[in-house]
């Protein structure tokens, strides 16, 4: 078992007790676990997967199987992947199709009174992070990981900034660099689960929430996204200006 | 000889919404006059579009009102920013509000624009989660592509989270762009250069051949305007066995095409004769060989 | 008188050298059929140190294999040769030079290799003989550049050395007819070998050897300009040249460069031209590649006949089912031949092509700072044809405005310039001194590198309007002239307002408005096609695009 | 980016229509917003431009274009990728022609 798969263990080991019954098969994780005394689905990945076709349809099958089961079983939704996967067969198959998919899934929970919490531990990338963690009620973070679109080099080609003037604009703007502190500005992340794991999913459980896509106002409060809430309100409104 | 045909692909966004709607009738939402441009772009020396890419807004197709946004790919690839993304989902979630008979979205992007990426992405998922809550509201999201960029990125997950994909066969829906496998992983995984490769993985037709979407459509004003509204007023249903229906049709893909190699693969096993000749077919012809394989499956 | 007598003229030198080298070579071959992985040794075998050597090296067609197997060869045993060829398009073409095969070089067109060669020639690696447009490098193989060892290109060849080209002759028959007939040794490489060729376009008993490669000869779709990318500005100045140009002179033979700025009036001849009525009064015999825009021109019945100077990837079988306007073989395929399609259109109504940058007496060049590229064929289509002596319509019409003093009437050949004001990076085309004077320092040529000479010139056409040099009469009022269509760029913000004025009423000067050209219709919706696709619906399916071009 | 501002006389009518758009902000491409605006019977441009250095030349296009189109109390604003003179008239006249049209 590799160091961050270890890792991994130890939280679910911290969450769930040591027979957490969740089981990996590849980078693939799903299971029921035991949460003060009730059942919690537990979907993800680990070891940085890629989210090909093939993963994606095996976590949508873990999240219709809770649905089914049990209404209103709390979902977990472990993140840590690089991204989806970049193969000529998954985008023949329609990749997007298939997370999508899954992101449908995890919606479809989230509105049918499953409370479906996000936890991202040691890496979540663009595609990746939008597959799982940004279709969940509330998302955290592990201390140490990081949430990214491209890594900075690869951006800087991308975008014809030099690198070394794009990691000094990410240092004053939330909105251009990798880094979970950046996507908690941005409100693409609720906070960072550090010290006791299990009293902050027992809050993230009980958090009373109205179904209201709270992100862009947080974005707004804590200064990483000053415009979207309010151009989105005045669209909403059908205004002109 | 065909000369005077409209384009779709060769439009502008707000050509594509005048094209589209019934003449005079669109009310554009915070239009060019606003303002409304990207905070991030100027601080990285970049030009600001007044309508940071994205027009939006209300108007009627054959008298029945719908909310239309449409992406201008000329600027920056018709990526989403924080401004043009919160631009998409103040208008889906306004759907919910004011129930027309259809969203429509004209999608022609490569995904986030890295220049403010995180904003992009996050709105991805705010756009996304919009969407179906406007088709919970019942109110069906009908997409439609057929600009330069296709649709990639976050914008394809979102694609396929709507109710109906409408494309003309210039059209791609996929995550990844061919470039971007091809930088990561190699020539020999993808060559971006071989176009029509590009398009037999990614293309509209192939994708309407795996169900991925719902109409093909030459590049035309007209055919875009009529596959749209064939699909106004029509949601389609979103409950539990919708979902296992899709996750069966999904399931089902992987297990016959997972061993393919080349999008022809796949169309010969779906039973079709000449899967070479299917790039060159025009739409019509195109749509008869689906609805033959169609019919012959029912 | 003693000395000769003690020592005999002999007059077979080359004949017995070629013979020797046949002699040596034959021991890598079976029959003319040389073993393939033997081929530098045979290379070693039949060219000797300062032979000149030339390497079919064609817009498109390439003798690729064999240009590797020389750059690959003993330096020891191969030295010193002077390269006589018309393209250099491939790295091996200079690798020789890097490495000392070869030392001296004739040549017409470096492209994308002009960096390269600029730096070799900068380390004396390449001494250079001249740049020659194409007609001149051809005419002096047939006087003082007559190459000893020849490789050329052919798509098949039979045991006995019979070639066939296909669509793409090109140079071949120039470079053949020099070599076969001057004592030197031809060796062609051919895609395959076949029992029988399906038309015989060099006769075997031209052809020394022959090496089967192991992959076909490269191949460039260069000719190949895809109309999506068409912009309105080039749209409005196709426009202006049909309207001030061609329907005013009523030009029927003509040959077009290859840009996009040709490419768009190529595409509006039966939108634009179609309602000007203008349909069998302009455009019907063109000397051109087979280029993909123009197939609505030819489907609406606007251009007749064309001859090709060579081929383009994907028209071979829109090109062999259109043999009333192609030059088609017996086994349906078409013929080119570059010194005929040069030729042709030497001696054509009109000539109109691009360039890079244009000075105030209208001399016009492409040559930039820090390249070595040559012109090509571009100064040969683009120059008075002086010995001509038949009269057309266009021809006399520009002869009497030209004026010239005298009483002996003469016509004159319409060569026009098409440029936007500002070129890429808004760098502006009309300047006062062209690059040219530079690089001629910089790299000790006799002369600047110039395209199309000021003299040769006789129309400017930008997306300001035209200016029609022929009605000028003095330097002072060329000058102005080119200053009142440069528009925005310095040379234009520097005219005399008043000097154009008189210009623009005696016609020398003409903008869109003094054309008739109604500048709103000047958008993409007036091409025939706006893609690839639509180019291929115009075929009726016979244009198969290379897959590059395509989007579906 | 450099930013610049111009003034004009203005010389003819108040345009028809609130507002035109014309062109799309890319590389060697512009938009151009002309909106009607009370300029004291002035016309004025205010230009974003991601290419520096050219101000002379914008101020001698758009001096050419209001002279072109006799307007007042109009304000162009232009975001510009980059376009060369011709496709700056030419997306000027397109606006101009757009927001002088009464009928729609």
């Amino acid at each position: 078992m590799s160091e961050a798969a270890s890792a991994m263990d130890r939280v679910l080991v911290e969450l769930f007790g040591e027979d957490h019954g969740v089981v990996r098969d590849a980078a693939t994780l799903t299971g029921v676990a035991r949460f003060d005394g009730r059942a919690v689905t537990v979907v993800g990945t680990a070891d940085r997967a890629v989210i090909g076709a093939d993963v994606a349809l095996r976590l949508a099958r873990a999240v219709l199987d809770a649905m089914r089961d049990e209404p209103g079983r709390p979902i977990l939704v472990v993140v840590d992947n690089a991204g989806h996967r970049l193969s000529r067969r998954d985008e023949l198959m329609a990749n997007n199709g298939c997370i999508a998919h899954l992101t449908r899934c995890l919606d479809a929970a989230r509105r049918r009174g499953h409370r479906v919490v996000g936890l991202v531990h040691d890496l979540a990338v663009s595609g990746g992070f939008m597959a799982t963690g940004l279709s969940t009620d509330l998302c955290y973070a592990l201390p140490g990981s990081e949430v990214r679109v491209m890594a900075p080099a690869a951006m800087a080609r991308v975008t014809k900034i030099p690198l070394d003037r794009l990691e000094e604009l990410s240092a004053v703007n939330p909105v251009l660099g990798p880094g979970v502190e950046n996507f908690i500005r941005v409100g693409g992340l609720e906070g960072v689960w550090d010290g006791d794991l299990m009293a902050h999913f027992r809050e993230a459980l009980s958090r009373p929430l109205d179904g209201a896509d709270m992100r862009r106002a947080l974005g707004e409060s804590r200064g990483g996204r000053s415009a979207a809430a309010r151009v989105a309100a005045a669209v909403r409104a059908g205004a002109a200006a | 000889m065909r000369v005077a045909r409209h384009s779709f692909y060769e439009a502008t966004a707000r050509r594509r919404v005048d094209g589209l709607l019934d003449q005079n009738s669109f009310r554009e939402f915070c239009g060019p006059a606003a303002r409304i441009v990207s905070p991030h772009l100027p601080a990285l020396g970049m030009p600001v579009a007044f309508d940071d890419g994205v027009v939006v807004g209300e108007g009627t197709i054959d008298g029945r009102k719908v909310l239309i946004a449409a992406q201008e790919g000329g600027f920056m690839g018709g990526a989403v920013g924080e401004v043009h993304g919160a631009k998409i989902t103040g208008l889906l979630e306004r759907a919910a509000d004011v129930k027309p008979e259809a969203v429509v979205l004209l999608l022609d992007t490569g995904g986030v624009r890295l220049h403010e990426a995180n904003a992009g992405l996050v709105a991805m998922g705010e756009i996304q989660r919009a969407a179906l809550s406007a088709r919970h509201a019942g109110v069906p999201v009908i997409v439609a592509i057929g600009g330069k960029n296709g649709c990639y990125g976050g914008m394809s997950i979102v694609a396929r989270s709507c109710d109906w994909i409408i494309a003309s066969e210039e059209g791609r829906l996929s995550i990844s762009g061919p470039e971007v496998i091809e930088t990561v992983e190699g020539i020999e995984e993808f060559d971006a250069q071989d176009r029509a490769l590009v398009w037999r993985t990614m293309g509209a037709k192939h994708r309407r051949l795996i169900g991925e979407i719902d109409a093909l459509v030459a590049d035309d004003m007209g055919a875009f305007r009529s596959a749209i509204l064939n699909f106004v007023g029509r949601p389609r249903p979103l409950d539990l066995d919708a979902l296992e229906a899709e996750h069966a049709m999904l399931s089902r893909r992987l297990e016959r095409f997972w061993d393919c190699a080349d999008g022809r693969d796949v169309w010969a096993r779906l039973g079709i004769n000449d899967p070479a000749a299917v790039p060159a077919l025009d739409a019509d012809s195109f749509n008869g060989l689906v609805g033959a394989l169609e019919g012959g499956r029912s | 008188m003693l000395e000769k007598a003690d020592a005999p003229r002999r007059w077979d030198t080359l004949e017995r050298s070629y013979r020797a080298r046949i002699e040596r070579g034959a021991a890598f071959a079976d029959g003319k059929i040389v073993r393939r992985d033997e081929t530098e040794r045979f290379l070693e075998a039949v060219i000797e140190p300062g032979d000149r050597v030339c390497i079919e090296g064609n817009n498109q067609k390439h003798a690729d294999f064999l240009a590797a197997a020389l750059s690959k060869t003993s330096v020891e045993a191969i030295h010193d040769l002077h390269i006589v060829q018309s393209n250099i398009a491939l790295p091996p073409h200079l690798d020789v030079f890097e490495r000392g095969t070869a030392r001296r070089l004739d040549f017409c067109y470096a492209g994308p290799q002009g960096l390269r060669m600029a730096r070799l020639v900068a380390e004396g690696k390449i001494e250079v003989g001249a740049i020659h447009t194409y007609l001149e490098l051809y005419s002096r193989y047939f006087c003082d550049l007559t190459p000893h060892v020849s490789f050329v290109a052919a798509d098949a060849a039979d045991a006995d050395g019979n070639l066939y080209t296909g669509p793409n002759t090109e140079d071949t028959p120039a470079i053949v007819e020099a070599t076969a007939f001057k004592s030197g040794v031809l060796i062609a490489q051919v895609n395959r070998i076949v029992d029988k060729v399906p038309r015989v376009d060099v006769p075997g008993d031209w052809v020394s050897f022959v090496v089967e490669a192991p992959k076909p000869h490269y191949i460039e779709p260069i000719f190949t300009r895809d109309p999506a990318v068409i912009t309105e500005v080039q749209v409005l100045m196709a426009m202006m040249v049909i309207r001030g140009i061609y329907e005013k002179y009523g030009v029927t033979r003509l040959n077009h460069g290859i840009g996009f700025d040709t490419a768009a009036i190529e595409l509006i001849l039966p939108t634009y031209a179609e309602d000007l009525g203008l349909k069998g009064k302009i455009c019907r015999y063109m000397s051109v590649n087979p280029c993909p825009t123009l197939i609505p021109a030819i489907e609406s019945g606007f251009v007749e006949s064309i001859h090709c100077a060579g081929s383009e990837l994907g028209m071979e079988a829109y090109t062999a089912a259109r043999s009333d306007v192609f030059f088609i073989g017996r086994d349906g395929s078409m013929r080119s031949n570059r010194i005929f399609c040069q030729l042709a259109g030497h001696y054509s109504d009109l000539f109109i092509g691009s360039t890079l940058q244009i000075d105030l007496e209208g001399n016009s060049s492409t040559a930039t700072l820090s390249r070595i590229t040559g012109f090509g064929g571009a100064p040969n289509f683009g120059s008075e044809s002086r010995a001509r002596r038949h009269g057309s319509e266009a021809w006399l019409k520009a002869g009497r405005e030209q004026r010239l003093s005298g009483e002996m009437p003469r016509g004159r050949k319409l060569v026009v310039q098409i440029v936007e004001t500002f070129g890429d990076g808004m760098s502006p085309t009309f300047v006062e001194r062209l690059d040219a004077w530079e690089l001629q320092k910089t790299f000790d040529m006799p002369l600047p590198p110039v395209m199309v000479y000021g003299d040769d010139l006789t129309h400017l056409v930008t997306e300001e309007g035209i200016a029609n040099l022929l009605l000028c009469d003095t330097m002072e009022e060329r000058a102005q002239a080119i200053r009142g269509v440069a528009g925005y760029t310095p040379v234009g913000m520097k005219r005399d307002r008043e000097m154009v004025a008189r210009l623009r009423e005696k016609g020398a000067v003409q903008y869109a408005e003094d054309l008739g050209v109604d500048k709103r219709l000047a958008t993409r919706d007036l091409l025939a096609a706006r893609s690839i696709k639509d180019l291929v619906a115009w075929s009726g399916g016979l244009y198969d695009p290379p897959s590059r071009f395509r989007n579906w | 980016m450099e930013h610049l501002e111009f003034d004009y006389d203005g010389t003819g009518a108040k345009p028809a229509r609130a507002f035109a758009l014309a062109g799309v902000v890319g590389s060697g491409n512009l938009e151009v917003l002309i909106e009607a605006a009370d300029l004291g019977g002035r016309c004025a441009a205010v230009v974003d431009t991601s290419v520096r250095g050219y101000g002379e030349t914008w101020r001698q296009v758009l001096a050419d274009f209001f002279a072109r189109h006799a307007m007042s109390d109009v304000r162009v604003s232009i975001n510009d990728g980059g376009a060369t003179p011709a496709v700056v008239s030419l997306r000027l006249d397109q606006a101009a022609a757009e927001i002088k049209d009464a009928s729609a």
